[in-house]
C-alpha cells in the first residue's frame, strides 16, 4: 500500500479544508462579485491603467475556483495544492477589488508600494524575534524594542543627523535585547513576564521622558525622513519596480536583513548552533557550544534589528516621535513570528500579507463600497485571522524556547 | 500638578505672587492626550494660560489616562476647592454632569459638549464652518481636480470637520461648475476614512499617500497627531501635496512642516475657556451653551500668504454669507 | 527528611520570599527616583537640585497616600483592583490550561456590551438584574473566547495571534455598535451606549452600614473575590481543573488518560473569555452604568502582567492585582500633588514586575544569602 | 593514557547523588559501572565530562590534577561520551549533528557542508558504521542514532569514551555489533566506560566491573571473579530473583484481536501495514522488533491514540476502532506507555494525582463535578504500599522519584484493577534489575489472573522472558510468529532485522 493511494487523517483534513475553501471562494466571488457590470481601472504604471470587467472577472474566477475546489475534494492536487490555494486567493482579492472599483480605478501600484513600505517595522521586528526564539529565549518585547528605538531615533537623530539616529536606534535595541538577555538567561527570570515589563517599561519612560523633555524642546524631535531611492533598472519594470525599488533606504534595509538573516540561520556555523541551542540546547552544550553566549549574542543582534525597525517611524516615514507611536506593531510582529514560522522569510510574507490588508482597506475607503468603516478598519486583523486559521495552521516552535538553560 | 513646562514655570510664578491672592482656581481634566496632545486639551489648557496670566487665577490641570480617571480626577478637584473645572471632550460629558450635580456651587465648563446642569457651560463649537471654508479653498487651490479628508475614529467632533469640508467643495463645484472630488468623506453616506486611532503618524502618512496616488493634493487631516505624518508625507512630495490643518493654526505648532499647510480650520476652543473661566469668577455662564461659530470667533479658518486675492475676496464673501445664514454649512 | 524540617524550612523560604518581594519593591522605586530626577530638565538645567529631590519626596508619599492613605483612597484602590483581579484570574487560568490569553481585552469588550444591553433593555430588581447581567458579561465573553479556542483546536491557529487580532476586531466592532440603534444613547451622537437601569448598578459594598459616602467603592470587589475563591476551588479540587492543569502540563499524558485536548482548549479559552467577560460587565455595572469604545482601557492587557507576576495562582494573582490597583490610584494622586505625569505610574509598574519577577537579581543586588527562589517559567514556549 | 576519578562528591539539593567516589579507566581496557536506577553513575559520568562541577574531589588525567570548566575543556581533554539520553538534534542531518562544534567553515564563517559528509564518511568507514550523512535524525531508528552519538565522539578522537547505557535500545544482532565497535575502540588503544543494567553483558566485555550502589562505590570486580548473581546482589545489596518465574500460560478465549489493521503517519507513510492477531485471555503475547518497525504506532492505535486507516480492533467482540481512549480504559485495557516522560506522567504533580491520572473521573474518586482528594490519597498510600514505589509521601512530585519508581507509579495505576487486556510498552526500559524482577512479577501475576496481555519491547531478552508467544514486527508487518522456548534469540533477532534465519522456508 503506498502513501498517495491512502491519506493520513491529517493530509485527508488539510486536503478537504483546501478543497473546502477553494470552493467557497468561487461562491462568494460568484455571489457578490458578478453583480457589478462596471469595468475596473487598476492603475499600473504612469500612463497605463489596466480595465477588466469585473463581473466577467469574476465569473470566470468563480467557475474556476468551485472547479479546481471540486477537483481537490475529488482526486487532490497533492503537493500543488498549496500553490493553487495561494493563487486562487490572490485571484480572488483582486476579484473582490474589481469588485469595489467597478465604475471607477484606483493606484494599484501605489497601493503594491504602501504594502511593501509599511511591512518594513513588521518585518524587521520580526526577524528580531526569530533571532531571539531561535535560540531558544521568547521575545515579547519586540513592540517595547521598537518603541524605545522609535523614541532614541528621533532623539539622537533630531540633535545629530539621521543616521546618528539610526545609530542611536540601534544601540538602544541592543541595550533592550541586552536587558532581556540578563534577566531571562542570567537570573533565569520567567521570559514572558521580562518580555511584558519590557513593553511597559518603554511605553512608561518614552511617554513619561518625552512628555517631560520633548515638550521643552521641541527641536529634539524634529528630523528629516529618508526619500525614498529609486534602484536602477530594477525599478523600470513595471508594477514591480514601483512596488519595491522605488523606496527609501529602510525597505532595502529589511531585503537585506532578511535575506541575510535567512542566510546566517541555514548556512553558516553561527546559524547552525544557534537552531541548535533552540531546539536541544544540552545536544550542543554536550559538544562544548557554549549556549549562555550564543544566546546573549543573538539577543544583542536581536535588539539592534528591532533597532533599525524601530529607527523606521523617526528615519523612515514621519520624521518624529510621538506617545506610543508603535501603536501595537510590535505585537503584530510577534504574530508574523508565528505566523512566519519562524522563518525570516516566512515572516517577510506574513507582513506583506498584513499590511497588503491595510492598504486595501485604505483604497476601499476611497473606492464606493457600502461597507461601514469600522469593518474596514478591522479587515487587516480579520484577514491574519483567517490566514492563520485556514492556510498555515499548527507551526512548529523550536523545541526548547522559552525554558532558561543551566550548565547544572 | 502637570508636566507642561510652561504650566509649571507660571503656576509657580503665580503660586509665588498670589500666595497672597490668587483670584481663583481654574482648574482642567483632560480626556486621554494629555495637554500636549496638539488637540483640543492643549487649546483647552492655553485658554486656562491666557486666564493665568490676565485674570490672575491659578491654574491646575490633571491627564486622564482611562475613562476610569474621569471620576477620581474630578473628585480631586473638588476636593482641592477649584473655583471652576473645565472638562475637555464628550466622553466627560457624564462624569460632568454627575459632579456638576453634587456640587451646585463650583462652576464648570465642558468642551464639545452641551450644558447638562444649573452650574455648567457648554462649550460647543461650529466646526463645520471653518471647514467649510478650508473646504472651498481647498477645491478652488487643487489643481488635480482631487482633495481628501480623514479622520482618527468615527465620532461626531471630528465628522463634523469633514462634512464641513467636503460641504465646502461641493459648494465650491456648484458655484464654478467645477467637479472637484472628495476622498475620504461621503456626504450621503456619512461615513469615509479613518486612521482608527489618534497616536499612530504613520497611519497618517500611509494614508496621504494613499490619497496622493488617488490625485489628491490637498489633504484635511482631522485625527490630532497623526496628521503630522501626513504633513511628514507631503514634505516628501516637494509641495505637490498640501494639507489642511485643524484646531489650531499648524502652521505654527507644526512650525518645522509650516512650508506645507495651506491653511487649518480652527476652534475657538482657547478663547471660549478663557471666557468660561472669566464667566465662571463672574458667576455667570452656568446652564448656558456658548456655540463658537464664526460671526463670533469660536469658529474661524487661516491660510497661507499665497492663495490668491480674489479667492481670498470669495472666501470672505462666503464667510459673510455663512454669517447671515445664506449658506448651509451642514 | 523529618516532615516538620521541611515544613520549617518551607515556612523560612516564604519569609524570606516575601523579603525578597519587598526588597523588589523597594528597587523599583529607587530606579523610578533615578528617572525622575534625571528627566527633571528644568530644575536640573537651574541646578535646583534639592527642589527636585523634595518634589520626588512628595511624589513618592503621595504614592501612598493616594493608594491607602486614607478611606477614600483605600476605596478607590479597591475599585481599581476589581478588574485586574477578574480579568487576572481570566489569564491564569488560561496559562494553567497552557494557553496564552491575549485577548482579555476584547473578552471584556464582549462581556461588557452584552452586560449594558441586559442592563439597559430589563428592569426589575436588583437582585434579577445584577445577576442575569453579569451573566450576560459571563455569556459574551465566553462566546468571544471561543473563537480562538475553536480555532486552535480545529485548525492550530495559535491563540497569540487569534487573540491579539480578535482584540482590535474587537475595539472597531464595538465602535460600530454603540452607533446602532439598539445601544445608542438617544439623546446622543457620539458612539456611547444607553445608561442601564439603576437597580442594575451595583450598589456600595459597605453602604448597608451607611459608610457608602466615606467608603465609595461598589461591591464588585466582592465577585472579585468570589472569583478568586472560585478560581482556587476549580484548581484544587474541581476535576476539571484537574484535568485542565494536567494538560496545561503536558499535552501527551493528559491525552493519554483519555482527557480531550481539543475539548480542552476550546472549553479552556471559554471559561477564560467568560471571566473576563464579567471583568468587563464588572466595570460596567459598577464604574460607568454605560459603555463607550475605550471602558476596557488596557486592563485586560496589564491583566497578562499581573497573572504572570501572581505566578497563576488565586493569591499570587489577587495580591499582584491588588498592588497594580493602588499603583493607579496612588499614581492619580501623585499627578494632582506634583508636576509628575501619571505616565510614570506605568514606568514603576514595569520595574516592579521585572524586581519581582527577578529573585535571583534582587539577591545579587542586596547580597541576600539563602532563600530558596523559583525561576519557573510560566508559559512553556509556543507548543506546536 | 590514565583517568583517575578521587573522592568525587555531587549532590543535588535533596540528593546526594555521588559520594565520594573513586574510580580508573586507562587506554586500552574497559570498565564496566553497574548500579540500579539512581546510584548516580549519570551524574559521576557528567562529572567527569564537565557538565557538572563536582562539589569535592578531583581529576586526573595520567595522574595530572585537572578541573573541566565545560564540556569543551574535557572534550579538548581526549574524553568523549554517548549519553544515556542521546544528545541529538532530532531536524538536524547526520552530518549536521557530527559537526556540530567543530563545523567546517569557508568564506565568511559559511558551513562547508561538503566538507562535513566528507568527515563523517572518513570516521564512519575507519570504524565500519555505515551512515548517511544526509539522514535527518527523527527519520532514524535509535541504533543507527547511537552509531551518530559514537562517530561525534570518535570525530573529536576522544582517548577514553563513556557510553552511558547503550545497548539498552539495541537488538541482540545491534548489541554484538555494537560490541565489535567497543572491541574495535579498544584495539586502537582507547580506554572505554561501559554503564549499563545488563549484567551478562558487563560479563561479556568488561575487563573490570564497579558497581556502585546510592551513590558509593559498593565493590570492584572482574568477570572471572563474579557471575550475574553476585554483582546483582552488590548492586540491589539483597539476593535478586533473576529469571521470570512463570508456569505455562492457560489461555481462555479472545480478548484482543486486530484484523487487517493499517495506520498512516501524519506524512502519509504506511507505519502499521495490514496487521491481523489476537491476543487470549490468560496469556503474554509478547512484540519484538527493532525500534522503529511501527510498534509505537500500533499500540497507540490499539489504545485509540492514533486513528486507523484500514481495519478493525475488537476488545471481547465490541469493535473498538474508533473508541476513545477512555472508553477502551473503561472497557477494562490498560496501558502502560513506552515513555514515561512523555505520555506516562505529569512530573509535575504529585504521586498521588499520578497514580489516578487514568480513572481521576471514576465516582471512586469524583462526583463528576469535584474530586475526593482524601480518597485518592488514601488509595495511593495503599498502593505506593503495594507496588513498592519508593517515597516517603504521595504527595511528594512525581519528578522527584527516581526512573524505576516512577516506572512502578505507572505499574501500579494501570494493573492495579480488572482488566481484560493490559498493554505494556517498554515496561522496564531504563528500569534497575530490582525494578524489573519486580514489574515482571506483577506482569505476570496479572496473566495468571486472567487478562490477555501484550508486550511490545525492543529488549529481546525481556520479550522472551514474559512472553507465552513472540510476533516479530519488522517495517510495519509481523514477518513471524514464533514459540519462545523454541527459537534462539540470535534467529528471533534475524527476523527483527528483517533476514530469515536458515533452514526456515520463505
Ligand atoms: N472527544 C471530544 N469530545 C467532545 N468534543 C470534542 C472532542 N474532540 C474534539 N471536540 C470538539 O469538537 C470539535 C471537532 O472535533 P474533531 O476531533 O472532529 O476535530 P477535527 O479533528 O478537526 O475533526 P475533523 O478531523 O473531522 O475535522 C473540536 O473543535 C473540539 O472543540
Ligand atoms: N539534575 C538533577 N537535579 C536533581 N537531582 C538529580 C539530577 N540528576 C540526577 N539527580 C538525582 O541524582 C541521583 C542519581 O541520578 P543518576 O541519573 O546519576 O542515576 P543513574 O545511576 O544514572 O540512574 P539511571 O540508571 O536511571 O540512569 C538520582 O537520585 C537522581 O534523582
Ligand atoms: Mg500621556
Ligand atoms: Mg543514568
Amino acid at each position: 500500500m503506498s502513501a498517495t493511494v491512502m491519506l493520513s487523517a491529517e493530509q485527508r483534513k488539510q486536503s478537504r479544508n483546501t478543497g473546502v475553501t477553494l470552493i467557497i471562494l468561487g461562491v462568494i466571488s460568484a455571489v457578490f462579485f458578478t453583480q457589478d457590470g462596471g469595468s475596473a481601472g487598476f492603475g499600473l504604471t504612469e500612463g497605463f491603467t489596466l480595465n477588466l470587467s469585473s463581473q466577467r472577472f469574476a465569473q470566470v474566477l468563480a467557475v474556476a475556483l468551485v472547479g479546481a475546489g471540486a477537483f481537490q475534494l475529488y482526486r487532490g492536487f497533492g503537493r500543488l495544492m498549496n500553490v493553487f490555494l495561494a493563487t486562487g486567493t490572490a485571484l480572488f482579492v483582486i476579484s473582490f477589488l474589481a469588485w469595489s472599483a467597478s465604475g471607477e480605478s484606483f493606484n494599484f501600484t501605489g497601493m503594491l508600494q504602501d504594502t511593501v513600505a509599511r511591512s518594513v517595522p513588521i518585518t524587521l521586528g520580526a526577524v528580531a524575534g526569530i533571532l531571539c526564539e531561535r535560540s531558544g529565549v521568547i521575545n515579547i518585547a519586540i513592540e517595547g524594542q521598537l518603541l524605545f528605538a522609535a523614541f532614541t531615533g528621533s532623539i539622537v537623530g533630531s540633535i545629530l543627523n539621521p543616521w546618528f539616529g539610526i545609530v542611536g536606534a540601534v544601540a538602544s535595541g541592543v541595550a533592550l535585547g541586552g536587558l532581556l538577555g540578563v534577566l531571562a538567561i542570567k537570573y533565569q527570570v520567567d521570559q514572558v513576564i521580562v518580555g511584558f515589563a519590557i513593553n511597559f517599561l518603554s511605553l512608561g519612560v518614552t511617554s513619561f521622558v518625552g512628555q517631560r523633555v520633548l515638550v521643552t524642546k521641541p527641536e529634539y524631535n524634529y528630523l528629516t525622513p529618508f526619500r525614498p531611492i529609486d534602484v536602477p533598472l530594477l525599478s523600470d519594470i513595471p508594477v514591480i519596480g514601483p512596488s519595491m525599488f522605488e523606496q527609501n533606504l529602510f525597505v532595502y534595509f529589511s531585503y537585506v536583513v532578511v535575506a541575510a538573516t535567512t542566510w546566517w540561520m541555514y548556512r553558516t556555523r553561527w546559524g547552525l548552533r544557534t537552531r541548535a541551542i533552540g531546539e536541544y540546547p544540552k545536544a550542543a552544550g554536550s559538544l562544548g557550544v557554549d549556549v549562555l553566549k550564543l544566546r546573549y549574542r543573538n539577543l544583542l543582534i536581536g535588539g539592534a534589528v528591532a533597532g533599525l525597525g524601530g529607527a523606521w517611524w523617526p528615519v523612515g516615514a514621519v520624521g518624529r516621535f510621538d506617545e506610543n507611536i508603535t501603536g501595537g506593531r510590535g505585537f503584530i510582529a510577534l504574530a508574523a513570528v508565528i505566523f512566519g514560522r519562524w522563518h525570516p522569510v516566512g515572516a517577510f510574507i506574513a507582513a506583506l500579507v498584513f499590511t497588503l490588508a491595510e492598504a486595501v482597506r485604505l483604497k476601499l475607503g476611497n473606492l464606493d463600497t457600502g461597507i461601514p468603516s469600522e469593518f474596514l478598519l478591522s479587515a487587516p486583523y480579520f484577514v491574519t485571522l483567517v490566514v492563520v486559521a485556514g492556510f498555515v495552521g499548527r507551526s512548529r516552535a523550536p523545541k526548547s524556547v522559552g525554558q532558561p538553560y543551566t550548565e547544572q | 500638578g502637570g508636566s507642561d513646562d510652561t504650566a509649571t514655570e507660571d503656576t509657580e510664578a503665580v503660586t509665588e505672587e498670589t500666595t497672597a491672592e490668587p483670584t481663583g482656581l481654574a482648574c482642567q481634566v483632560t480626556d486621554v492626550g494629555g495637554v500636549d496632545d496638539k488637540g483640543f486639551n492643549q487649546a483647552a489648557y492655553e485658554g486656562l494660560l491666557q486666564a493665568q496670566s490676565e485674570l490672575g487665577v491659578a491654574v491646575e490641570y490633571l491627564e486622564s489616562q482611562g475613562d476610569a480617571d474621569y471620576d477620581p480626577n474630578l473628585q480631586s478637584f473638588i476636593d482641592k476647592g477649584c473655583d471652576v473645572i473645565i472638562t475637555v471632550g464628550f466622553l466627560l460629558a457624564d462624569a460632568t454632569k454627575k459632579y456638576a450635580e453634587a456640587n451646585p456651587d463650583v462652576a464648570f465648563a465642558i468642551v464639545d459638549s452641551g450644558t447638562s446642569a444649573a452650574n455648567v457651560q457648554g462649550l460647543t463649537f461650529a466646526a463645520n464652518e471653518g471647514a467649510f471654508l478650508t473646504g472651498y479653498m481647498s477645491a478652488a487651490m487643487s489643481e488635480s481636480g482631487v482633495v481628501g479628508t480623514y479622520g482618527g475614529i468615527n465620532i461626531p467632533p471630528v465628522t463634523v470637520w469633514m462634512q464641513g469640508f467636503a460641504l465646502g467643495v461641493k459648494y465650491y463645484n456648484e458655484q464654478k461648475g467645477a467637479d472637484v472630488k472628495v476622498l475620504g468623506w461621503d456626504i450621503d453616506k456619512q461615513d469615509g476614512t479613518f486612521a482608527g486611532n489618534f497616536e499612530s503618524l504613520d497611519d497618517g502618512r500611509n494614508i496621504a499617500k494613499t490619497m496622493y496616488d488617488e490625485g489628491a493634493d490637498v489633504i484635511f487631516t482631522v485625527a490630532g497627531p497623526v496628521g503630522l505624518g501626513s504633513a511628514a508625507f507631503a514634505q516628501e512630495t516637494d509641495g505637490k501635496l498640501r494639507i489642511i490643518g485643524v484646531d489650531k493654526d499648524m502652521s505654527i505648532s507644526d512650525a518645522e512642516n509650516a512650508n506645507v499647510y495651506l491653511g487649518s480650520a480652527l476652534k475657538g476652543v482657547t478663547a471660549a475657556v478663557f471666557q468660561a473661566v472669566q464667566d465662571a469668577l463672574a458667576g455667570t455662564g452656568g446652564g448656558t451653551d456658548y456655540v463658537g461659530t464664526l460671526a463670533n470667533g469660536g469658529a474661524g479658518y487661516v491660510v497661507s500668504q499665497e492663495i490668491p486675492a480674489e479667492l481670498q475676496a470669495e472666501l470672505d464673501e462666503i464667510q459673510q454669507g455663512i454669517i447671515d445664514g445664506t449658506i448651509a454649512t451642514m | 527528611m523529618p516532615r516538620w524540617f521541611d515544613a520549617l524550612g518551607s515556612r523560612l523560604n516564604r519569609m524570606s520570599s516575601l523579603v525578597i518581594t519587598l526588597l523588589a519593591v523597594v528597587s523599583a522605586l529607587v530606579v523610578g527616583a533615578v528617572i525622575i530626577i534625571l528627566s527633571d530638565v528644568e530644575r536640573l538645567g537651574n541646578g535646583e537640585i534639592g527642589a527636585a529631590f523634595s518634589e520626588l519626596a512628595t511624589a513618592y508619599s503621595a504614592l501612598v497616600r493616594g493608594s491607602v492613605g486614607s478611606l477614600r483612597a483605600l476605596s478607590e484602590t479597591v475599585n481599581n483592583s476589581t478588574p485586574f483581579i477578574i480579568a487576572g484570574v481570566s489569564v491564569a487560568l488560561a496559562f494553567k490550561t497552557g494557553l496564552f490569553n491575549i485577548g482579555a481585552t476584547g473578552q471584556m469588550l464582549a462581556g461588557g456590551l452584552a452586560t449594558t444591553w441586559v442592563g439597559f433593555v430589563m428592569d426589575g430588581p436588583a437582585i434579577v438584574q445584577i445577576p442575569l447581567a453579569l451573566l450576560a458579561g459571563l455569556v459574551g465573553g465566553a462566546l468571544f473566547g471561543a473563537i480562538p479556542g475553536v480555532l486552535k483546536a480545529r485548525t492550530g491557529a495559535h491563540e497569540v495571534i487569534t487573540t491579539i487580532m480578535l482584540n482590535y476586531i474587537a475595539s472597531f466592532t464595538i465602535l460600530w455598535a454603540l452607533d446602532t440603534q439598539l445601544f445608542q444613547r438617544p439623546d446622543r451622537s457620539d458612539p456611547i451606549s444607553k445608561f442601564v437601569s439603576d437597580e442594575a448598578m451595583l450598589p456600595k459594598v459597605f453602604g448597608f452600614i451607611g459608610l457608602g459616602e466615606k467608603f465609595p467603592a461598589h461591591s464588585g470587589i466582592i465577585v472579585a473575590l468570589l472569583v478568586v475563591a472560585a478560581y482556587w476551588w476549580f484548581l484544587e479540587r474541581s476535576k476539571m481543573g484537574f484535568e485542565f492543569q494536567a494538560f496545561g502540563q503536558n499535552a501527551d499524558a493528559a491525552e493519554y488518560a483519555g482527557m480531550r485536548a481539543k475539548r480542552l482548549t476550546v472549553v479552556g479559552m471559554v471559561v477564560a473569555g467568560g471571566i473576563a467577560g464579567v471583568a468587563g460587565g464588572i466595570e460596567i455595572l459598577g464604574r460607568y452604568g454605560y459603555a463607550t469604545q475605550t471602558f476596557a482601557g488596557t486592563i485586560g492587557f496589564d491583566a497578562i502582567a499581573v497573572a504572570l507576576l501572581g505566578r497563576s495562582t488565586p493569591l499570587g494573582t489577587m495580591f499582584s492585582a491588588i498592588l497594580f490597583g493602588a499603583l493607579q490610584s496612588g499614581g492619580r494622586e501623585m499627578q494632582v500633588e506634583t508636576d509628575i505625569n501619571i505616565d510614570l505610574i506605568v514606568v514603576l509598574r514595569a520595574l516592579i514586575v521585572m524586581f519581582i519577577a527577578a529573585p535571583l537579581l534582587v539577591k545579587a543586588i542586596w547580597r541576600v544569602k539563602s532563600a530558596q527562589v523559583s525561576t519557573g517559567q510560566t508559559f512553556k514556549g509556543w507548543g506546536s | 593514557m590514565r583517568l583517575d576519578l578521587v573522592d568525587i562528591t555531587k549532590s543535588f539539593p535533596g540528593v546526594l547523588a555521588n559520594d565520594r567516589v573513586s574510580l580508573n579507566v586507562s587506554s586500552g581496557e574497559v570498565l564496566a559501572l553497574i548500579g540500579e536506577n539512581g546510584a548516580g553513575k549519570s551524574t559521576l559520568m557528567n562529572v567527569l565530562y564537565g557538565m557538572y562541577r563536582p562539589d569535592s574531589g578531583e581529576i586526573r588525567i595520567d595522574g595530572q590534577p585537572t578541573t573541566f570548566q565545560s564540556a569543551a575543556d574535557a572534550i579538548a581533554a581526549g574524553i568523549g561520551m554517548v549519553h544515556q539520553h542521546f544528545m541529538l538534534v532530532p531536524v538536524f542531518s547526520v552530518a549536521e549533528n557530527v559537526v556540530l562544534g567543530v563545523e567546517p567553515t569557508g568564506a565568511l564563517g559559511s558551513l562547508d557542508i561538503a566538507k562535513a559528509r566528507q568527515m563523517v564518511k572518513e570516521v564512519s568507514d575507519k570504524y565500519h558504521l555505515d551512515l548517511d550523512p544526509d539522514a535527518l535524525i527523527e527519520n532514524l531508528p535509535v541504533g543507527i542514532q547511537q552509531r551518530v552519538e559514537i562517530v561525534k565522539v570518535l570525530l573529536r578522537d576522544a582517548k577514553v569514551v563513556v557510553f552511558d547505557e547503550p545497548t539498552a535500545v539495541l537488538t541482540p544482532s545491534e548489541i554484538l555489533e555494537f560490541f565489535e565497535i567497543v572491541k574495535s575502540l579498544v584495539d586502537a588503544g582507547k580506554g572505554v566506560v561501559f554503564i549499563t543494567h545488563k549484567l551478562k553483558e558487563a560479563l561479556h566485555i568488561a575487563d573490570r566491573i564497579a558497581v556502585l550502589r546510592r551513590g558509593t562505590v559498593v565493590g570492584e570486580t572482574t568477570p572471572t571473579q563474579a557471575d550475574e548473581n553476585k554483582i546483582a546482589e552488590m548492586m540491589v545489596g539483597r539476593p535478586v530473583q533473576l529469571v521470570v518465574s512463570k508456569n505455562s500460560a492457560q489461555p481462555g478465549e479472545e480478548v484482543l484481536s486486530v484484523s487487517d489493521l493499517t495506520v498512516l503517519d501524519p506524512d502519509g507513510r504506511t507505519v502499521v501495514d495490514d496487521i491481523s492477531f489476537a491476543v487470549r485471555r490468560g496469556e503474554i503475547v509478547g512484540i519484538a522488533g527493532v525500534q522503529g518497525n511501527g510498534q509505537t504506532e500500533l499500540v497507540e492505535t490499539l489504545t485509540g491514540l492514533r486513528a486507523a486507516n484500514n481495519g478493525s480492533v475488537r476488545l471481547g467482540g465490541d469493535d473498538i476502532t474508533v473508541a476513545s481512549p477512555r472508553l477502551r480504559h473503561e472497557m477494562g485495557m490498560a496501558h502502560i506507555p513506552e515513555d514515561r516522560q512523555r505520555q506516562g506522567l505529569v512530573v509535575g504533580m504529585s504521586i498521588a494525582q499520578n497514580l489516578v491520572l487514568t480513572r481521576y473521573h471514576s465516582p471512586e474518586f469524583s462526583n463528576g463535578v469535584s474530586m475526593d482528594w482524601g480518597k485518592v490519597h488514601d488509595v495511593s498510600e495503599e498502593l505506593v504500599k503495594n507496588y513498592d514505589v519508593r517515597t516517603n509521601d504521595v504527595d511528594n512530585l512525581a519528578s522527584t522519584l527516581s526512573g524505576g519508581n516512577q516506572q512502578k507509579v505507572i505499574v501500579a495505576r494501570e494493573l492495579s484493577r480488572d482488566l481484560r487486556l493490559a498493554v505494556a510498552s517498554q515496561p522496564t526500559r531504563g528500569v534497575d534489575v530490582g525494578s524489573i524482577e519486580y514489574i515482571h512479577s506483577q506482569i505476570v501475576k496479572e496473566r495468571d489472573a486472567g487478562t490477555a496481555v501484550l508486550i511490545v519491547s525492543t529488549e529481546l531478552d525481556e520479550v522472551m522472558a514474559l512472553s507465552d508467544r513472540i510476533l516479530v514486527m519488522y517495517r510495519g508487518k509481523i514477518v513471524a510468529e514464533v514459540d519462545p522456548k523454541k527459537t534462539s534469540a540470535m534467529d528471533i533477532g534475524l527476523y527483527m532485522a528483517g533476514s530469515k534465519p536458515q533452514g526456515v522456508a520463505s
